[in-house]
């Protein structure tokens, strides 16, 4: 029962999603399922939300190494969540001059948007900015000659590297017309047109080939580790 | 000196890295850009349309990636200014909208006689990933019913008789991922036939370019795309020279060179330990 | 010079007979033809005014409505000739729009339902209901007005398709795929052994398990930064179930930070599951399976910190991955442990083949799903799928084949060839050519 | 270890001090606002505070924002926690990634609630109390949608696994949705990734110029993609051992990976380099008034 009916849910919701696709009429029903799911995944936010204070409501509790820190992880999550759910600090917009509720929430001006000007927004850009610092120590480990396979690696990695600046371009002025393709910039135009692009290509046909049958799995009940246990 | 470099520790090599961006930052170093051909597509595909075209203005990225895409998406919106289409700014990505507002002040500020509602309009952010797209491509009203300050679409003039996507002459997508470009590819430009270009992170372009030039009219990548594209716009609307905004990408090109040149460095530093240390017996 | 602008007056006048017939079959536009009158007595008068352009346009030529096919019938497709006037080479625009106007069988009037700028030949209606007659007028206008409306000879009735024959050969293409997946899957079923070459790095994931164990320090999995309404996010479910047996087998810690609180409830669900199956339901801790933040960076800092702070010695990133990948392969490779990466991200997957150990790529990280399963029947699928390769090199022999017969001698045959496969069987062309 | 720590003392509070002088002699960090009036209502006016760029501070309705410079400063710290964590692990690192997660996850559960659940189910379900409260732009008499029942049913068979019995219903939903979202993508992945992916391969393997003479660089060209594509599936092929002539093949395939991924590194590390620059340009510009490339400070 608790295996079964899930698994018969999920065979069935699927091939009729497969079948509306060919149907005119029932084209839009895979649309409107993911619409549905948006809400879910918008509601189930109170399980992450619920999970995230009992955690570090526990670490607070039993005064576990760093729980300073999940004080203000608590704390940067309750005020952010009040002060965005009653729109603190959100003022009228022209449109509707009477009412604040109509505006947006995340206005300029209004708390929730200092939080994300200043806090959020500046967190997030230099987390992402750190690939800039791992990308050069990943390159600088695992780029080496070790068999032809890494030295197709590195060359490329070279040649694109070199293309992709100013001194890619350069070279095209040096070289005669005849030999331009050899300058860094075309060779990287034509790597990334050429092998690149039958690469990817290949990678992307396989993965169509790997999703469509994982779905099918999914969908006949061969692969049911995403339904926990249970009796069947 | 092998043994420092074998046994070396990485904030080295981030102190290299930090350095060989800053300095050209404080230095302001610039470059002129030679446009590669596909950048030129890109550019041909909104300048060749007739004045006044619909475009799509697809801006899917947030401030993580603003540093890449931000300024190649000011440049769309300077050229589609400057060739008076109307512009539809939609974003799928919820931090979107702070983004798309920098566009549209951009167009207050420098274009002040195109008008709000007539030369273009703020849908704001809608969410569901692919979703919105699916359905506006068949009727916007579905997804979308009012412009990003709850104005219903009737009562601005550009959208009062917009039925849905299908009727725009050109997709603009500014991507940082999913849901980006690759959505826009599948379920509007490849199920409807319209003519799509993007623009993306440097990640995603390899594996965009296989949708070029069928599904895909044009890609930029990341920072050097747009400072070539800048360099185009520079070159046909010679007004902009005087506005340091509009080099944003141009100016970023001077830490790429030398940090590309740094990365080149470490590569074959690494590679010198590496047959060092073979020679010796290390590895 | 002044020759010419004569000739070009006189072609003008014959098409203006042509417009007068077509006008003169329709009574109730007895003001319109007063205006065409005017018109054919300025192009006697004198032909040079007629390039001031204050004029009316001249009206468009056959209009024609159809239904709009493989849809449920609220579509009609009007197209019509551009009126002579729309041409670009004219300096000052004399058209600027089309409007097109609609009336309903049994109407009066006709409405305007649309507008499409000059140099447009089509306009598609989605407001019409199923099983009603429609009529439709296109008139030109430009800067001197409107010209005569022309209207469609017959009415049209929108209809309901019940397939979209556009996605015919698509239907059996996934059919065909499909097929050979379910057929290899009962193959495996009904006992016969079924070969399927080595993936590198799978035995790896038995290995890093086992390492860590022997260090006494735990497992991290990172299950993507997906909603579980990805694939990706399902397929990396499926290789945790392996890698919480294995942990449950060995008595080693396993910690599963995600970014969705669906994918934590599932992977909840998933983990008691293996841990169950292994007999040990008591060494299941819920709480290693934790929601952190929806926010790619957020979790990703999150994530990071717990690694450098807890050094797991083995890490496992199966999944949909973006940016976040390296950052966490690198600061996984910082803290020594060993790393098996797998997904189907085609951006991401060259920082994880030069930041891990072993990387399962693309369709490697689906078939890594049926693979550590341990249950033939799933490796079936992995047949199935090399069907569609086979596809994929049949089509591309003779769409290619036929390609380059094309480029040699432009032979008809292999141009039908050609068209029929790009258009039809890879295309949206239906069935017929 | 000692050593270590005092070094970085040392280096922080000489920083601290460059910082403090810095500030004290430009002043920078600050933030200026204008005021502008939007709606005269009742009440009194609806003023917004819009940011302008340093250079207009003279102006009358321009002022000193206290918040928003404040926010700078933060900002300019949170920029240079994070960046600290390339040193290595750190509390200033741990007090960032503490704030990062509490802050984000907030604020999307923020936009989730008003995007989501206001815009779609409330709007859905009662758009007449809606059209009282949160989105007045609603039209009038709009009738319920119904279907946005489904989804509040099956949220609410999620939110059961929080009850101690019966959490196993919460599967329902769940399943509902890994099988749609299966059987969805199956079709729309092989649609655009499997058979517009060969569509754009079938390319001729001979390739003539316009002038009808031999294009050696265009035949060239298409045999290496039409090829590579085929090598690649080779190497992805599974019911064949690597072995003999499919050995030799799928190491072709190994190679044109390789290529492909070497490629792709080479051309992201700009893309991230750009984003670094984009922070330190934050730091240099906007904070410490170091540089001013888009002239926002001509003046002062």
């Amino acid at each position: 029962m608790k295996r079964t009916v899930p698994m018969v849910i999920a065979a069935v919701t699927g091939f009729v999603l497969i079948v509306s696709y060919f149907i005119p009429l029932t084209e839009e029903w895979g649309s409107i399922a993911m619409q549905w799911f948006n809400v879910l995944a918008a509601i189930a936010f109170v399980l992450g939300g619920s999970n995230l204070m009992r955690m570090n409501l526990q670490k607070i509790s039993d005064r576990r190494p760093g729980w300073g820190y999940a004080a203000v992880t608590l704390i940067a999550f309750l005020v952010t969540l009040c002060v965005g759910l009653l729109k603190v600090g959100v003022q009228p917009t022209e449109s509707f001059p009477t009412n604040a509720w109509a505006a947006p929430y995340n206005q300029e001006g209004s708390f929730l948007w200092w939080l994300y000007e200043y806090m959020y927004k500046p967190l997030q850009a230099t987390m992402f900015a750190l690939l800039a610092f791992f990308i050069a120590s990943a390159a600088f480990r695992a780029f080496r000659a070790k068999n032809p396979e890494s030295i197709a690696l590195l060359a490329t990695a070279f040649i694109v590297l070199m293309g992709r600046t100013y001194v890619g371009g350069l070279m095209r002025d040096v070289l005669p017309a005849s030999l331009e393709w050899l300058s860094f910039d075309s060779m990287t135009n034509y790597i990334m047109s050429v092998f690149n692009l039958a690469g990817m290509r290949a990678i992307t046909i396989g993965i169509a080939l790997g999703v469509a049958s994982t779905s099918l799995k999914v969908l006949l009940g061969v692969d049911r580790s995403y339904l926990g246990a249970g009796d069947e | 000196m092998y043994e420092f470099l074998k046994n070396l520790d990485r904030r080295w090599i981030f102190l290299l890295i930090l350095l060989a961006v800053a300095i050209p930052i404080l230095g302001e170093w610039q470059f002129p850009e030679k446009p590669s051909p596909m950048v030129q597509s890109v550019f041909d595909a909104i300048e060749n349309l007739p004045a006044g075209s619909d475009i799509w203005m697809a801006y899917d990225y947030d401030p993580g990636s603003q540093g890449e895409l931000h300024p190649m998406a000011l440049a769309f919106t300077r050229q589609c200014a400057f060739k008076r289409h109307k512009m539809y700014f939609m974003t799928l990505w919820p931090q979107g909208p702070p983004m798309i507002q920098k566009n549209i002040e951009l167009l207050i500020k420098e274009f002040p006689d195109l008008e709000y509602g007539v030369d273009y309009v703020n849908l704001g952010y809608r969410p569901g990933y692919e979703g919105p797209i699916k359905l506006a491509v068949i009727d916007l009203r579905k997804t979308i019913a009012a412009d990003v300050d709850g104005k219903s679409l009737d009562d601005l003039p550009m959208t009062r008789d917009f039925k849905n996507i299908q009727e725009v002459d050109l997709i603009v997508n500014v991507s940082a991922g999913y849901p980006g470009t690759k959505e826009w590819v599948l379920y509007a430009s490849t199920s409807y036939n319209i003519p799509t270009v993007a623009g993306c992170t440097g990640v995603q372009a390899p594996y965009l370019y296989p949708y070029v030039p069928q599904q895909l009219d044009g890609l930029l990548g990341a920072i050097k795309g747009a400072a070539e594209y800048e360099f185009l716009l520079l070159e046909a609307y010679p007004s902009l020279r005087e506005n340091p905004k509009a080099q944003e990408a141009l100016r970023r090109m001077g830490p790429q060179l030398l940090a590309h040149l740094v990365l080149i460095g470490l590569i074959v530093a690494g590679n010198v330990i590496y047959f060092v240390g073979r020679s010796r017996g290390d590895v | 010079m002044q020759s010419l602008i004569v000739a070009h007056g006189v072609a003008d006048f014959r098409s203006e007979i042509s417009d007068l017939r077509l006008l003169i079959s329709d009574l109730r536009s007895q003001i319109s033809a007063l205006w065409l009158g005017l018109v054919v007595g300025l192009v006697l008068c004198g032909s040079d005014h007629l390039a001031v352009a204050q004029e009316p346009p001249r009206s468009v030529v056959d209009v024609t409505a159809t239904d709009h096919p493989n849809d449920v019938g609220t579509t009609i497709d009007v197209s019509w000739t551009l009126s002579p006037d729309d041409d670009l080479n004219i300096e000052s625009p004399v058209v600027s729009a089309y409007h097109v106007l609609r009336k309903q069988d049994g109407d009066v009037d006709f409405v305007k339902i649309g507008e499409v700028p000059s140099q447009t030949e089509t306009f598609t209606d989605q407001g019409v209901q199923r099983k009603r007659a429609y009529r439709y007028q296109v008139v030109t206008v430009g800067p001197g007005g409107e010209s005569t409306p022309v209207e469609t000879n017959e009415t049209v009735t929108p209809i309901m398709e019940w397939f979209r024959t556009d996605r015919g050969w698509l239907a059996v293409i996934v059919l065909v795929i499909c097929g050979a997946v379910v057929a290899f899957i009962a193959i495996a079923k009904s006992g016969r052994e079924l070969y399927i070459r080595k993936i590198p790095g799978l035995e790896a994931v038995d290995e890093a398990v086992g390492r860590a164990t022997e260090m006494g320090r735990a497992c991290l999995f990172v299950p993507g930064i997906q909603d579980i309404n990805d694939i990706q996010t399902v397929a990396g479910i499926t290789v945790l179930s392996r890698v919480a047996s294995l942990t449950a087998e060995y008595g080693a810690r396993l910690e599963v930070p995600t970014a969705r609180s669906l994918v934590m409830t599932t992977a909840r669900e998933t983990v008691e599951a293996s841990y169950l199956a292994e007999g040990r339901p008591d060494a299941y801790r819920e709480d290693d399976i934790y929601y952190l933040t929806d926010e790619q960076f957020g979790y990703v800092a999150a994530v990071t910190g717990t690694m450098t702070r807890e050094k797991p010695a083995a890490c496992f990133y199966m999944g949909a991955f973006f940016a976040e990948s390296l950052i966490l392969a690198e600061t996984g490779n910082a803290v020594g442990a060993i790393q098996v990466a797998g997904t189907a991200q085609p951006s991401q997957l060259p920082f994880f083949v030069a930041a891990c150990d072993y990387t399962l790529i693309g369709e490697e990280f689906f078939a890594a799903s049926a693979y550590l399963s341990g249950e033939p029947v799933q490796l079936g699928s992995l047949r199935g799928q090399d069907v569609g390769k086979l596809l994929v090199a049949a089509l591309l022999l003779i769409g290619c084949g036929a390609a380059t017969w094309v480029e040699v001698n432009s032979s008809p045959t292999a141009v039908s060839v050609m068209t029929y496969l790009q258009n039809n069987v890879l295309g949206s062309g239906g069935f017929l050519p | 270890m000692q050593r270590e720590t005092l070094i970085w003392t040392a280096v922080m509070v000489l920083g601290g001090l460059v910082l403090l002088v810095h500030a004290v002699r430009v002043g920078n960090g600050r933030v200026y606002v204008r005021e502008v009036t939007v709606a005269d209502v009742k009440s009194g006016p609806v003023v917004h505070y819009k940011g302008v760029p340093p250079s207009l501070h003279n102006e009358a309705d321009v002022s000193l924002s206290v918040p928003r410079t404040i926010g700078m400063w933060i900002a300019a710290l949170c920029t240079l926690g994070i960046m600290s964590f390339v040193l290595g692990d750190n509390p200033l690192y741990k007090l960032m990634e503490s704030i990062f997660v509490g802050v984000s996850a907030g604020y999307l559960m923020v936009a989730a609630f008003w995007d989501e659940i206001v815009q779609n189910l409330l709007k859905g379900l009662v758009p007449g109390p809606m059209r009282d409260s949160f989105l007045p732009g609603l039209e009038e008499g709009l009738n319920p949608d119904l279907t946005y029942l489904a989804p509040l049913a099956m949220s609410v068979m999620m939110l059961w696994r929080l009850s101690p019995k019966g959490a196993w219903i919460a599967r329902w939903p769940l399943a509902f949705f890994i099988g749609a979202t299966a059987g969805f993508r199956l079709v729309s992945y092989l649609e655009a990734d499997f058979t517009q992916q060969i569509n754009n391969t079938i390319l001729p393997l001979i390739v003539y110029t316009a002038d009808k003479s031999f294009d050696v660089w265009g035949t060239i060209r298409n045999v290496l993609i039409v090829g590579g594509v085929l090598l690649g599936l080779v190497y992805f092929f599974f019911s064949v051992p690597h072995r003999g002539v499919v050995g030799g093949l799928a190491r072709g395939g190994v190679w044109l990976l390789m290529i492909t991924f070497g490629a792709s590194f080479g051309y992201t590390v700009m893309g991230r380099i750009a984003l670094l620059a984009d922070r330190l340009q934050f730091l240099f510009d906007d904070w410490l008034w170091l540089i001013d490339p888009t002239m926002q400070r001509v003046g002062m």
